[in-house]
């Protein structure tokens, strides 16, 4: 629990440096695939990534910083390790499908410019969605949490309504709505609305009684129990439900991003998962993926200061 | 003087799964204004819940518990508590918590008088250093004085105090016992403004506290009555009037012959009580 | 007369009026491509903004939320639409043929010569649902007797892309492509049953139509003439310039060039504005045979009055070209 | 807060019944669309509901459930006096995308042997990826969670994989996987797996310290932590996770089901929104809405028992 | 006699957000198998840190802690600890709560054994109409004393108590110190069997036991020593041997001179505390 100043051995021996060492050790072995493997683009991927976490380990000064970094590090290393292996060097997955990391950084990097505004165009409409869907689903779900008797059957209409697939309600939004971003921004919108709504409304119903009670007792008006008790102590699986949320909002960026537009992570991938460019897919995800991390990364940062009461 | 609070023939009983567990039964007694009263009874037998109930957290299961004349519907602003369980809210600091309370309680206050008035409530318990932790930080007598504090700047009309003492030490204890008592005669110095009236104004109405507490030699001190509960189900089970003259002085109450009488009296009742049900 | 002027001196862009086109991610759009990039909505004085969608529900959503002027709709969803009531007129053609079918090279005995649709007997195919190569399949398999269930199982996926990554399975045998697909399907060791364009049954089968909303086409003929004078003259360009015409389609489709062009030339399917009523009230009678839909009037939802009038004075301003007259000719036959 | 036997008056003075009427009293209204309005089918619909509720105020004991249905049917109500308004009475919203009530009814009960088929697939598969996911997920978010140093990196870990949208990996898995069926359960499985291993990790994180040093104190080994402490400490938290993964599996049961399959509530809603028959949609959303209703329903009460310690 | 517990030169400080907030300094004593001290001070003086640190919950900032000579990694088989907060585990009833206890600390009991020594435990307690209630259906002192239970049906060689007796009115409170008196001397009667062990076996070892209280005469009533704890930070301000022969009685020992020769003692040095910190 105390917290020392971290030992040079903990600082830099960490199995990841290893598992770097094995995945340049693994392209010394010959290709075996007939395309172009190239190796080269992931062997200065993955010297990148040791840069950056040796200087991480070198100026960090948090033990648990450190170990995060390095555990996703080592996991990205095990990951490109079997991925080489799989692909350029063993050919036993279908080339077709998977292609060898080296193609999938070559392509990322050809693609960097479409990819930087897909970043941004979708980067727009889910930060438009999302945090309407945050705004309006928090209160809203306190709200009925707290009045339990709609919270009951809210909880019902909430999940019924929550379930229904896209497929459905964007040709209603095409229709109804004024232009076709206002449709994607409503489909991240209901993706991370009923989410977000339902964990709300779960922390409401699972405060503690000590805690209402004695908010009663000094007799609290309405909204500073809302948002002064019932939100602060629900706070932890309001954090459930936006997290939920935001992993469904990019789940459906590729049906939201597929009406009207020619932008955006999810149009990049689904276009080219219809025109089965595998790489690009694989490109896309892990650009998904990576700003998704980023995201979660500062939601954390976030959470952990609102819970810092907490311990 | 007028009953403050009036209890009449209330029953309790909680649901527990398909059946009910019946935790007070046939309690009447009234409080007048003003009057500080002690509730003692063994472990489990309802102080607790009627404390709850007068708070207007838990409704009669049947009988009548009004204030004022006005049946009680639920929690009112001439009430505060401090529960058994210190309940503080963790994700406020100390200050934060009195602060609350005191905001809810009078809003008539400026923000800046609100923070100054809890900042004084907090010293008078003895936390000046730990204004700004939140209760995970707190030890648990700290946590209880800090709910202890919230109720005393609140300053309602009614104290309802389910041991408050109880995680306490010794001198803490005193100290304490000592702050609450200077409260509830109205006397005033110079830090505890009394809410929404000026300094200048005479000696307000003393408040009328029920007092929970385990502590025999406590209530002697502090009541004006003592109400003794028996178990299984929860009754009452005698009333005692405390007599001494105030201000009490503990040392030299403790020498009077009264005072061992009543104590005697108080535990030879506690313990026949005691064999009938143990 | 006065369009042959129209053609000539392009209008500055204030006078040009808004045309919005809706379409999918397919090469089968490719007169939609290429009068965007060839300038061709301009010369009619339209301001033609291309949107990108991904299915015909969409599509239709946006014709009828009047979002849209014209959506390039698959010409089995077009007609479905239609039949439930969707009030949407087909008015021109888009694309037509294009699907082949493949098979495991394995499962062909020897001496097979394309075409032979019997080695399907007792096989699993992977075919998508409410597609023209799904109705094609379907027809073929009636045509030779095949029941469904029991002499040949068909399997429904979501899109082609899943489809075709089902013949890695062992339970799927043979599989509809489109044809950048035959051609990587051959590269890839897989044997190709056949191509539509070359059975009898298909011949002009339509696969994409031109649709827009039937209020709209009612009020505003001359907008709908002057796109479809664009599609037209894309046509023409198409026709005449492959290369040119392979970069346009490559802008919207990101497919490997080669790909592209094998898809667009591979000789397999042609992209032309025709609305080729024929073909399309035909399959519309087989659509509503093979349960897809219920019938209804497809007369009330088709216009060939737009095409008519738009081919007609492209071929006033330009008498003596060949491909305008040749268009001619097959209207005249197939309508 | 003490149960005394329902009076009269709150048994059957509710607004739901007077909704029932002032939905009768619409039908009086001439239709003003062009096509059948089937008003007929809708009126027996409500009929049927009314009478149920009559029989269920008449019957029920618990006043909570009393108000619980009511809440519900007089939401259903209100939606239908609404949805009748819009389509048949004043024809306000396009006859092809809202088709009237009673439409939709008519067009349930032709429908209703390929419904129940349609039901009993998709429970199949559902359950069985479900199931397959908490059993793995649930059990993996304990001890991931437990495991704080892997549970941090994994939030992010999962996070990255849980944003992956299913038309990236059904490809994969229909080339990868022995069937079709396999691959439709895969799809559900992965649908519901981050999200209950999101919510289980995120409870286990949130478990009072209090609970957990008293545990420590007790020295037991880790199974009994995790199973007998951690596990219902942080089960509203994993019901969270589970609810959500229940939605989101139902949003992609229309990506799943086009897997090979031949029926399936996700098929019939994804089929005839290829065809356009807004109806049939209709139907199909109805039907996964009150199937989704009526597991969430088994779920509250499998919950309320599991947490009756709570009060 | 050997040392069962040394603390040597202990200091714990707490993490405030980049803070360090110093609770206990330079902590040094050291416990014999089979003695009972009681720590008293001041509330926040850091007991239940302390207590922490020995039950292995909290890792010290520095100093040294061990129990039998092996330095104090973590909780281990060989101690049961009562909370100041009663920590019971809600999910379970008072019946469960205390057999999950036993299971842990004794696994060659069989299932049945274990059920019926947590019943007989209860019972001793006082509890045995409320052995299938939830923690939430129970009242404060209700669920302190499940605690207790659980803590004293483990059967361990060391027994961590920090309040145990707070919430307990003064009845039950003889009761239970009694009890643990009767159990801390191996006295085992025929429902108290000990773990692992048969009946018939000689009287076992006593147990070693730290006990944390605010009330003066229980820790003089109960130990063998006393150490108490000055505040700010927490240290060690004055160590007291309880020489009185036991087994005590309560009522004779209260008067004779000794008694109240070393209460006044330690009244004094309580004060004297109280004075140079608040
Ligand atoms: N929520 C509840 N559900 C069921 N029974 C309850 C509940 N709360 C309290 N009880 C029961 O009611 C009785 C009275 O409880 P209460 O908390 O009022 O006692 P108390 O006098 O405050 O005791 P203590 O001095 O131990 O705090 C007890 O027997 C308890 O088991
Ligand atoms: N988690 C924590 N973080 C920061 N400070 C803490 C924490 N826990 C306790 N403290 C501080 O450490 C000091 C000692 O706390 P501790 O709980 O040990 O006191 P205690 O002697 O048990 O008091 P009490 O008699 O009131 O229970 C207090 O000043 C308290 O504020
Ligand atoms: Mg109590
Ligand atoms: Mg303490």
């Amino acid at each position: 629990m105390t917290e020392k100043t971290i030992s040079i051995k903990k600082r830099f021996l960490r199995i990841c440096h290893g598992l770097f060492i094995v995945f340049l050790l693994i392209q010394l072995f010959p290709d075996k695939i007939s395309k172009e493997s190239f190796a080269y683009y992931s062997i200065i991927f993955a010297s990148l990534l040791e840069i950056l976490i040796l200087a991480v380990s070198l100026f960090t000064k948090k033990e648990k910083s450190l170990n995060l970094i390095i555990d996703i590090v080592s996991f990205v290393y095990v990951f490109l390790i079997l991925w080489t292996l799989g692909t350029a060097k063993f050919n036993i997955l279908k080339a077709s499908f998977f292609p060898p990391p080296g193609a999938v950084f070559e392509q990322a990097l050809r693609d960097r410019g479409a990819i930087f505004v897909n970043i941004r165009t979708s980067l727009g409409i889910v930060i438009q969605g999302y945090f309407l869907a945050l705004v309006i689903a928090i209160p809203l779900g306190l709200f009925m949490g707290w009045s339990i008797r709609t919270g009951n059957a809210a909880t019902y209409i909430s999940k019924f309504l929550g379930s229904i697939p896209p497929v459905v309600y964007i040709p209603y939004g095409i229709a109804l709505l004024p232009t076709f971003r206002s449709v994607s921004v409503m489909v991240i919108f209901l993706a991370s609305f009923w989410p977000a709504l339902a964990g709300t409304m779960s922390g409401v119903l699972n405060v503690e009684r000590q805690i209402i009670d004695s908010a009663k007792s000094l007799n609290v008006h309405k909204a500073s129990m809302l948002f002064q008790i019932i939100l602060p102590a629900s706070l932890p699986q309001i954090f459930i439900g936006c997290n939920q949320g935001l992993s469904v909002s990019f789940i459906l960026l590729t049906s939201a991003e597929m009406i009207g537009a020619r932008s955006g992570l999810g149009y990049y991938v689904k276009n080219f998962s219809d025109l089965g460019d595998y790489t690009r897919i694989i490109v896309g995800v892990l650009v998904i993926g990576i700003v998704v991390t980023v995201i979660v990364f500062f939601f954390n940062k976030l959470q952990s200061f609102l819970l810092r009461w907490k311990n | 003087m007028m009953n403050k609070i009036e209890v009449d023939n209330l029953s309790v009983s909680y649901n527990e799964g398909n059946k009910r567990f019946t935790a007070l039964t046939g309690i009447s007694f009234t409080v007048q204004a003003g009057e500080f009263i002690s509730i003692i009874g063994s472990s489990g037998c309802g102080k607790s819940t009627l404390l709850n109930v007068l708070g207007g957290l838990i409704a009669p299961s049947s009988g009548r518990v009004a204030i004022d004349g006005i049946p009680v519907a639920g929690p009112g602003k001439n009430r505060s508590m401090v529960f058994q369980h210190y309940s503080l809210f963790p994700w406020m600091t100390a200050r934060n918590n009195v602060v609350f309370g005191i905001k809810h309680a009078a809003t008539k206050l400026s923000g800046k008088e609100i923070v100054s008035r809890a900042n004084s409530f907090l010293e008078k318990v003895g936390l000046e250093n730990f204004k700004d932790k939140f209760p995970a930080q707190l030890s648990g007598g700290m946590k209880q004085r800090v709910a202890i504090a919230r109720a005393l700047a609140m300053d309602t009309e009614i104290l309802l105090m389910d041991e408050p003492f109880g995680a306490v030490d010794a001198k803490n204890r005193t100290l304490l016992q000592e702050l609450l008592l200077k409260l509830w005669e109205g006397n005033s110095d110079d830090t505890i403004f009394p809410i929404g009236e000026n300094v200048s104004q005479p000696p307000r109405e003393r408040k009328t506290v029920v007092f929970i507490t385990h502590d025999i030699d406590e209530a002697i001190l502090l009541s004006d009555r003592i109400i003794m509960f028996a178990n299984s189900p929860g009754r009452i089970f005698k009333e005692l009037e405390v007599h001494f003259p105030r201000p009490r002085s503990r040392s030299s109450l403790v020498q009077t012959e009264e005072y061992t009488k009543l104590r005697n009296e108080l535990l030879t009742l506690f313990y026949k009580d005691f064999g009938s049900n143990i | 007369g006065g369009k042959s002027e129209s053609q000539s001196q392009p209008k500055a862009p204030s006078e040009l009026i808004p045309f919005r086109l809706g379409h999918l991610n397919s090469t089968a759009h490719l007169l939609a491509f290429v009068a965007q990039e060839e300038g061709y909505f301009k010369e009619e004085g339209l301001a033609a903004e291309l949107t990108q969608f991904s299915s015909a529900a969409e599509l239709a959503a946006g014709l009828e939320s009047n979002k849209l002027d014209v959506a390039f709709i698959g010409s089995v969803p077009a007609i479905t639409f239609q039949a439930t009531g969707h009030d949407l007129t087909i008015f021109g053609g888009a694309m037509t043929n294009g699907h082949g079918y493949v098979i495991k090279s394995e499962l062909v005995p020897a001496g097979f010569k394309e075409g032979d649709v019997s080695v399907f007997k007792g096989r699993n195919i992977a075919s998508v649902k409410n597609s023209v190569q799904d109705y094609e399949l379907l027809v073929l398999l009636k045509n030779n007797n095949f029941t469904i269930g029991k002499d040949v199982n068909v399997v429904y996926f979501n899109n082609q892309t899943e489809a075709y990554n089902a013949l890695q399975s062992k339970e799927i045998d043979a599989v509809s492509v489109y044809s950048p697909y035959a051609s990587r399907a051959k590269s890839e060791g897989y044997t190709v049953v056949y191509y539509c364009n070359e059975k009898t049954e298909f011949h002009d089968q339509p696969c994409c139509r031109q649709v827009a909303s039937t209020a709209a086409l009612k009020a505003n003929p001359a907008l709908f003439q002057a796109a479809e004078r664009a599609f037209l003259k894309a046509y023409k360009f198409s026709q005449e310039n492959h290369s040119k015409t392979v970069d346009d389609v490559n802008k919207y489709i990101p497919l490997a060039r080669d790909l592209v062009e094998y898809e667009v030339y591979g000789g397999h399917s042609i992209s032309k504005p025709d609305p080729d009523k024929h073909a399309t009230v035909a399959l519309k009678e087989g659509v509503v045979n093979f349960g897809y839909t219920n019938d209804y009037d497809i007369d009330l939802l088709y216009n060939t009055a737009i095409y008519k009038a738009a081919l007609d004075e492209l071929v006033k301003a330009n008498p003596n070209d060949r491909i305008y007259s040749e268009l001619v000719t097959h209207f005249n036959q197939y309508q």
